[in-house]
């Protein structure tokens, strides 16, 4: 009887949880979850629990693909490798390296990632490699680095469950990171106090003992607002801002202007509210601020995240256990994928490009040169497609869905000469590449994943990939070995000895000390145990910086020919594009076409029935959607889950960057609502 | 999109003097399930069923939905009347907003028009959701099959053959006759027990239609109502026949009171079947016999009354003060059991005659004393508050009948019930005879105790039961209701998710759901001749896999949605 | 005053035939509860009553037959054990199991239909309100 | 004394090997099914087929895995017979699952553990050993009604309970892990999937259906493992839900899940024929019959 039990990790979001996938007779049929694993202990969510759902589905990709005109034909590998090696070498040879551009991906395993950069680094001597980091937490690692020294959580997930004040502002973990509200439960149940700040009524409000629902865009003002009252009240941690931080005389000069009736004004809570937050954030012995899409998804999100660093070190909440500044990642591995340099400005660990002792350092490493210009970002290589971005190579990522004003995205991919797509369906990206292969999913390759506590994480081989399809690392070894690179790797073990030598934060890290557990970076030496809380004694950067948030409103405010508020965002049985969520038949019961949420008063207004279609427009596009109708948005608010194909919402999102991290401005912008059947008549 | 029309009816001002009819029509025109709404004086008219019926077939509605009072004070009349037009049963729903709404919600015009909008809308829900049962029919087999040859076995067999349908008789002993064979005479007439029963067994004898196994022993009986197969042996051999329905004639059994009043220990202390085997053989000599009432019944483990036993000690002592003049006959009893007109006067003709009855309590029974024989009986008289010595040459013990030894296994076999003593009983009061298996009927002593003329009674209503299943060519499960009118429906299983847990089978009351072994699990069956729609087994069903479609969970969800 | 909104599912041989009778009676209830017409008691779901609670009915009332009074060979009293336990169920949780009223009596009965509801209505509206298990912000449907 | 604990464990460590080794040899069954460690330190279920195997069975942590022998069972050819480890819950879900006709009992043996005193205490286990105890001492049973904090949602008035479950309940993420874990829980599909009972793509899953209808499910079957508990990320007490249930079925009806193989669940029959003729109908019921003064 061929029944084994794999231990792996859960393919979703960045909490990390460790699964046991049930493979019978080669085939992945169920989905367990680890007892032993040191975040999830034995529990796992609704997505966790069908990771297996879509492993075997039958439109997984089984063979390289070329395009025909308007279809596919399929091609053996030994066809499409040479011939991705050759277009791209052909489109760097025509117009430069610069001319290619490379999406990484946050799905894919360091390894996977530290190849990729390597690859697009060494072979075309340019910078332009980036993933979707960049629409998720960039202004993270951003103002992280800039305050802290260090882009990545503070502390560890399970640090939570110890905090007396948790103060969550934009991210609904419960719906988007489920275990890790888990912990914040099991600090309520402790006696701390929850305090959520979210335009939503989300599950994590409901359990909430204090929930802010500002004005869109306003975190800034509240956040200040805070500082300010704290400051003005003696709250502050004196001690700790003397001995460990630099920059506090501007900042209080900076914050002087924030009232907190200035601050209410503009957040809309009332100021009252606001000091009682403060003083309860402040006091607390040890307090957490959890933050996710909420706060970076914005044209300020780079000033917000400082905002946030700027409160935690002011009350000294950083660098101790139980406290922190927590930012949720989304991916099972966008952690690692920043931290494998797949990112335009830096390489592996951080480490600048525009750094010569750095440069050097890698050119002896890998044996070339490489270019000290930082590359273009992912709405940069897409926005310049066509012109400056000839050829690209897109591994296991879907900008056609994730990108915000898809239809310029998709015009735009149209654009380019040559496009390589490496994914494990047909997705909506795929589906305008002139080459696509067949990539490997995470029950079908070996390497390492970091979640979002920095904890490199053994992920094990279950099953073989279907039909043709080969594991990422052999693919992209294959590539390289073909564009002239020594990619002579046979374990991706070896991929992790390279990077540990590279990299001194990851120095002892090798898959062998992975077996149990994981190993949280920073880990210098092979003896050291991981580190549970960043920045104990002094801060990476040496000392902490307290840099001013400027703050700028949202760049698109409902006004009268668009009065609504559009909001997007993930819903809890879907992930990101659904390219595996929906092809897994139980998460797709949960929900299986495109909804928005509407207030009730709204819908009234509207004259809209629950489950009946509206159409959503803005000044970058419409689509038709069905209305669910909840009280969970307030007037005036529309919010809509963009995991569905059929109803992009990113279609409506608007593009605008923040200057700082390049992320554009997924959480505002204004619409329009109609009942569908209304536009009919006309 | 379902296109249901509704009627409002108006009985008159009945119903619209609480509710606004108006308002509830403009209420229900929104809801886009609605085709039309119609407001009707009353559907008890003909006229008005007729108007009805045309403008269902004009707006082509494929669901219509009656507002009006409830079907039980209206005869089903409008629903009757839309069939005959051509409207299937489950296509139409009846809601009551006249007794359940406008009659107790005068006071409040508003509540009222609420609910009635409510309950229209819970019953568009059903209509929307309702599905019909299949039906299946099973064609008759037109041979009875009667067990037990005594005297309601005889009785019921006659009945049918002089009905002229062919009969099988199956009979544990060599001959028919079964407990009137050991009887000598009968009470209260008098007669031979033998000029009674000669007749029927002459009838079986000479009837072609009438086929007799003696010595016969039942191995297994399979099938429904319609077509029962039945394998057993007669006289060594085995055989099987098949029949349209079974008649239960198995009788009872005589209870011996070993150990009690010291019976089996020393002589002349003897049963009612023994003294009647003497009569049997000629006459009896006592002279001062004592009969024991109630031996063995009554009490802690036979709490029943048997019946037969006050009477026949009745008859017994008065044919032993008759034959035996100047003998003192006693009775010792503990309420002496004689209702009707006819034993009432028999008991009384005993008292005429000097039989002493003397009343004993239960806690007390009369002591028998004597070494070897017999000598006295000393019993405490209740009635006088005294212990008495009585002078006997013979004790006869008056005991009960006890169900046959093998009566659980035949009610296994087939599906029926027996009650808590191991009588076979009836499923449910207004349908006597008749046992939770349709085509099992109960007739005689089986069924309890009974005497002669009453067991042929029973045997011969049993057969005219019976006639009314087995002169129809075919049977249609839907029609084999226990309700007014046909079934509500049947359960049905959905193959695919039932898990064949076993839980239906267990909570079915009529042995409707089986299990079925598939290739790598298990799944229920339900047989619709045996399913009578209670529901019983869609409420222990885990995941909804058993279904009654007329009440089906989602129509249930959404009326429970609807109803506020 | 809490206004509490009952659901009865009513056998259609006694518990229906009740609520004709008290209709006939001309009796004066209030309108805040519905009836279901079931065939029998026993086809009443658990779930199903779980079901009115979470849409905020705030009581189940269950009427059927007699013992020996069952069309259907006492299946209406195989639903006694199964609500016995429902209504641990929901005491457990605070709900009450006197939310849930199971009632047997006959057709004849019927002069006590209003009896039964109208002390179901006093008796529910005494309990404190279902409010904290109905999700104040989810689908309105 | 904490050698003494240890040596203790050891024992019955080896004493079931031993019983796994013998089955193995005698071919009383074709696997063994139990928790391996394997040379990572790392464990996990599995069917041991050869002896040598067998040096890597461990009996930590607590395992229910009565659902995987169900599904191994399942999947195997004819006349497959499979002896599992187990633990008193999980002899107990095995017996419900067979009297539930998910398991052939012909085909499955038991190698019955019985717990530490410590599990029992974990767990709120009454009855922390197997019917058939193969290896380990048997512990004494704990009454979960002693516990505090069963005390703190099964005591105290009515609006105070409400409101306690209440906010654990609103914390559920509709993981359905409570279900996928529950050893009994085996129907497919289940009626927590249907939009009828429980309404879909929203969280938290509403309250008095989902986890309501869940816990009613098992009254008559729940084993009290604690699986449910065990496996729900936001520390939702589920077990607690199914005491007052199990409570009551005891003293009323004598009867336990997963006790007796023969016995059925008393929700089942007729009220009137359990558990003896003539029951006093519970107070609770209003009938008609007590109040009939016409």
């Amino acid at each position: 009887m061929g029944t084994e039990f794999i231990k792996t990790i859960c393919p979703y979001c960045g909490t990390g949880c460790g699964l046991i996938i049930k493979v019978k007779d080669g085939v992945a049929v169920a989905t367990y979850p680890d007892r032993e694993h040191p975040v999830s202990r034995g529990s796992l969510c609704i997505k966790g629990w069908s990771a297996h759902e879509f492993i075997h589905h039958p439109d997984r990709l089984t063979s390289p693909l070329l395009r025909k005109g308007d279809t596919f034909q399929k091609i053996p590998w030994d066809e499409a490798i040479p011939m991705a090696a050759d277009k791209l070498r052909e489109t760097a040879a025509k117009y430069g390296g610069d001319a290619v551009g490379g999406l990484s991906s946050a799905k894919c395993t360091n390894e996977e990632n530290y190849l990729f950069q390597k690859l697009m680094r060494m072979v075309f001597k340019t910078n332009n490699v980036d993933h979707c980091a960049r629409l998720c937490h960039a202004p993270t690692t951003v103002a992280m680095a800039q305050t802290l020294g260090s882009g990545a959580m503070t502390n560890s997930i399970s640090d939570l469950a110890g905090a007396e004040c948790i103060f969550v502002i934009g991210s609904n973990a419960a719906e988007s990171h489920p275990i890790i509200m888990g912990e914040i439960y099991k600090a309520i149940d402790r006696g701390a106090t929850l305090i959520v700040v979210d335009l939503r009524k989300t599950a994590v409000v409901q359990n909430a003992k204090i929930h802010l629902p500002i004005n869109p865009g306003t975190d800034i003002p509240l956040l200040c607002g805070m500082m300010r009252h704290i400051i003005d009240e003696g709250l502050y941690d004196e001690e700790f801002v003397k001995a460990r931080m630099e920059g506090f005389e501007e900042l209080n000069e900076f914050i002087s202007a924030w009232t907190v009736e200035k601050a209410s004004g503009e957040c809309g809570i009332d100021p009252g509210l606001i000091k009682l937050v403060a003083e309860t954030y402040a006091k607390a012995k040890e307090s957490a601020i959890v933050y996710c899409m909420g706060i970076t998804q914005h044209a300020c999100g780079t000033a917000n995240v400082l905002a946030i660093c700027d409160l935690a070190m002011l009350c000294g909440h950083v660098g101790k256990e139980y406290s922190g500044i927590y930012p949720l990642r989304g991916q099972n591995n966008v952690q690692g994928a920043c931290d494998m340099g797949a990112l335009p400005n830096v390489y592996p660990g951080y480490q600048s490009v525009s750094d010569p002792a750095i440069r050097d350092k890698f050119q002896k490493a890998w044996g070339g040169e490489l270019s000290d210009k930082p590359g273009l970002t992912v709405t940069e290589i897409i926005g310049s497609a066509g012109k400056d971005i000839r050829a690209a190579y897109i591994m296991a990522e879907n900008p056609a869905l994730s990108d915000p004003d898809t239809s310029h995205v998709l015009e735009s991919l149209k654009a380019l000469d040559f496009l390589i797509v490496h994914d494990i369906f047909l997705t909506e990206t795929a589906r305008f590449a002139n080459l696509v292969l067949p990539g490997s999913c995470f029950a079908e390759k070996s390497g390492t994943f970091t979640n979002t506590e920095r904890r490199f994480q053994l992920l094990r081989k279950a099953v073989d990939p279907p039909g043709n399809a080969k594991e990422d690392f052999a693919i992209l070894c294959l590539l390289g070995s073909a564009l002239g690179l020594d990619f002579s790797y046979s374990h991706p073990g070896e991929v992790m000895e390279e990077i540990a030598s590279l990299v001194p934060a990851y120095g002892g890290i090798r898959f062998e000390r992975l077996e149990r557990g994981g190993l949280q970076w920073p880990c210098p030496d092979s003896d050291h145990p991981g580190t549970q809380y960043l920045h104990k004694d002094r801060f990476t950067r040496g000392r902490g910086l307290f840099v001013t948030p400027e703050y700028t409103p949202p760049k698109e405010l409902p006004d009268a020919d668009y009065p609504y508020y559009l909001s997007t965002g993930r819903m809890f049985a879907h992930y990101h594009t659904g390219t595996m969520t929906r092809r897994s038949p139980f998460l797709n019961r949960e929900a299986e076409e495109a909804y928005a949420e509407i207030n009730p008063e709204d819908a009234i207004h509207l004259n809209v029935k629950d489950g009946e279609k509206i159409k959503i427009t803005t000044r970058r596009g419409s689509i038709i959607t069905t209305a669910r109708i909840t009280k969970r948005v307030s007037r005036g608010c529309i919010f809509a889950p963009f995991h569905f194909a059929e109803a992009r919402a990113n279609m409506l999102t608007n593009p605008v960057l923040d200057p700082l991290s390049r992320i554009p401005e997924f959480k505002v912008c204004a619409a329009d609502v109609r009942k569908e059947s209304q536009d009919d008549e006309r | 999109m379902a296109n249901i029309t509704v009627f409002l009816c108006r009985c008159f001002g009945e119903i619209d003097n609480a509710i606004d009819f108006d308002l509830l029509r403009k209420e229900l025109s929104k809801d886009t399930s609605v085709s039309s709404v119609s407001i009707v004086d009353s559907l008890c008219l003909e006229a008005d069923i007729e108007k009805a019926a045309s403008q269902i077939k004009e707006t082509k509605a494929d669901r219509v939905l009656i507002a009006a009072c409830p079907t039980l004070s209206r005869g089903n009349l409008p629903v009757d009347g839309l069939i005959k037009e051509g409207i299937e049963r489950h296509k139409i729903d009846l809601v009551d907003i006249r007794e359940g709404c406008a009659w107790i919600h005068g006071n409040d015009p508003e509540g009222a028009v609420k609910k009635a909008k409510d309950l229209i809308n819970m019953g568009l829900a059903a209509l929307q959701h309702k599905e019909a049962s299949k039906d299946m029919r099973v064609s008759v087999h037109p041979d009875a099959l009667i067990i037990g040859a005594g005297p309601a076995g005889l009785a019921a067999a006659t009945s049918l053959a002089k009905t002229g349908f062919k009969v099988n008789i199956l009979e544990r002993a060599s001959a028919p006759g079964g407990m009137l064979r050991l009887i000598s005479q009968l009470y209260p007439t008098g007669e031979d027990a033998a000029d009674k029963l000669n007749p029927y067994i002459d009838e079986v004898e000479n009837n072609h239609l009438i086929t007799f196994y003696p010595q016969s022993k039942i191995s297994s009986i399979e099938g429904c109502i319609g077509n029962f197969t039945v394998q057993f042996s007669s006289q060594g051999e085995d055989n099987s026949i098949q029949s349209g329905i079974i008649i239960i004639a198995t009788g009872a059994k005589i209870f011996f009171p070993t150990g009690l009043y010291r019976y089996g220990e020393i002589r002349n202390v003897i049963t009612q079947m023994e003294i009647e085997r003497q009569f049997l053989k000629g006459s009896f000599d006592a002279k001062k016999p004592v009969f024991i009432q109630c031996a063995g019944a009554r009490d802690k483990e036979r709490p029943y009354c048997s019946t037969i036993c006050c009477p026949a000690s009745l008859k017994n002592a008065m044919r032993l003060a008759g034959e035996n003049p100047g003998s003192e006959v006693f009775i010792l009893h503990r309420g002496i059991m004689t209702p009707g007109n006819v034993l009432e006067k028999y008991y009384r003709d005993a008292l005429s005659m000097g039989i002493q009855f003397i009343c004993f309590e239960e806690e007390k029974p009369p002591m028998i004393m004597g070494n070897d024989r017999v000598e006295h009986v000393e019993v405490y008289d209740a009635v006088n508050g005294i212990t008495r010595k009585i002078e006997t040459d013979l004790v006869v013990l008056s005991t009960p009948l006890v169900p046959n030894d093998d009566s659980v296994r035949l009610a296994q076999m087939l599906g029926i019930e027996v009650d808590r003593y191991g009588f076979f009983s009836e499923s449910y009061p207004m349908h006597p005879l008749e046992t939770k298996m349709d085509g099992v009927f109960i007739c005689g002593s089986a069924r309890w105790p009974v005497a002669s003329d009453q067991a042929i009674l029973q045997g011969r209503a049993a057969a005219m039961k019976a006639v009314s299943y087995l002169r129809q060519r075919e049977i249609a499960a839907s029609t084999l209701s226990r309700v007014p009118g046909p079934k509500s429906g049947h359960a049905r299983v959905v193959p695919d998710s039932c898990t064949g847990c076993g839980n239906c089978v267990a909570a079915c009351p009529f042995e409707a759901c089986h299990l079925e072994k598939l290739e790598d699990r298990h799944i229920s069956k339900v047989d619709m001749m045996r399913c009578k729609a209670c529901g019983n087994c869609v409420s222990v069903c885990p995941n909804g896999s058993m279904q009654i479609p007329e009440h089906n969970y989602r129509m249930v969800g959404e009326m429970i949605k609807r109803a506020f | 005053m809490n206004q509490p909104r009952i659901l009865i599912f009513a056998c259609k041989w006694c518990g229906l035939i009740g609520a004709d009778a008290a209709g006939k009676k001309r009796a004066s209830l209030p309108a805040r509860f519905r009836v279901i017409p079931v065939e029998c008691a026993a086809l009443v779901e658990p779930d199903a009553i779980l079901r009115a609670l979470a849409g905020g009915i705030d009581g189940v009332a269950v009427l059927g037959c007699h013992s020996g009074g069952c069309r259907y060979n006492n299946a209406n009293h195989a639903s006694i054990k199964r609500f016995e336990l429902l209504k641990d169920l929901l005491d457990t949780t605070g709900i009450g199991g006197e939310r849930l009223l199971l009632s047997f009596g006959t057709a004849h009965e019927y002069h006590q239909f209003e009896e039964i509801i109208e002390n179901f209505f006093n008796e529910l509206a005494a309990l404190p309100p279902l409010d904290p298990w109905l999700s104040p912000f989810g689908v309105v449907s | 004394m904490v050698v003494a604990v240890w040596s203790g464990k050891l024992i019955m460590l080896e004493k079931t090997k031993n019983i796994a080794k013998q089955i193995l040899e005698e071919k009383k069954a074709n696997g063994v099914l139990g928790l391996m460690k394997n040379q990572r330190d790392i464990v996990q279920p599995h069917v041991f087929k050869r002896l040598p195997e067998l040096d890597a069975l461990v009996l930590e942590p607590k395992w229910l895995l009565a659902k995987l022998s169900m599904s191994i069972l399942r999947s195997s050819p004819e006349g497959y017979r499979l002896a599992v480890l187990c633990r008193g819950c999980d002899e107990r879900a095995l017996i419900e699952l067979t009297k539930r006709n998910q398991i052939e009992k012909e085909n499955l043996l038991t190698i019955g553990i019985a717990c530490s005193q410590e599990q029992a205490a974990i767990c709120l286990c009454d009855r922390p050993y197997p019917a058939k105890v193969d290896a380990g001492e048997i512990a004494s049973g704990v009454d979960p009604f002693q516990d505090e904090r069963v005390r703190e949602f099964l005591i105290g008035n009515d609006k105070k309970r409400m409101e306690k479950w209440a906010n654990v309940l609103k914390r559920c993420i509709k993981c359905y892990g409570c279900r996928n874990s529950c050893p009994i829980c085996v129907c497919e599909p289940c009626k927590l999937e249907d939009d009828v009972w429980v309404q879909r793509g929203d969280v938290p899953a509403e309250m008095a259906t989902f986890h309501l209808i869940r816990a009613f499910h098992l009254s008559d079957t729940c084993v009290a493992c604690g699986a449910c508990q065990e496996a729900c990320p936001v520390n939702i007490p589920l077990l607690y839900l199914q005491l007052s249930m199990r409570k009551t079925l005891k003293e009323k009806y004598g009867y336990e899940a997963g006790l007796d193989p023969e016995k059925k669940s008393p929700i089942l029959s007729d009220f009137l024929k359990e558990p003896e003729t003539g029951r006093e109908y519970p107070e609770w019921i209003n009938s008609l019959r007590e109040k009939d003064g016409h």
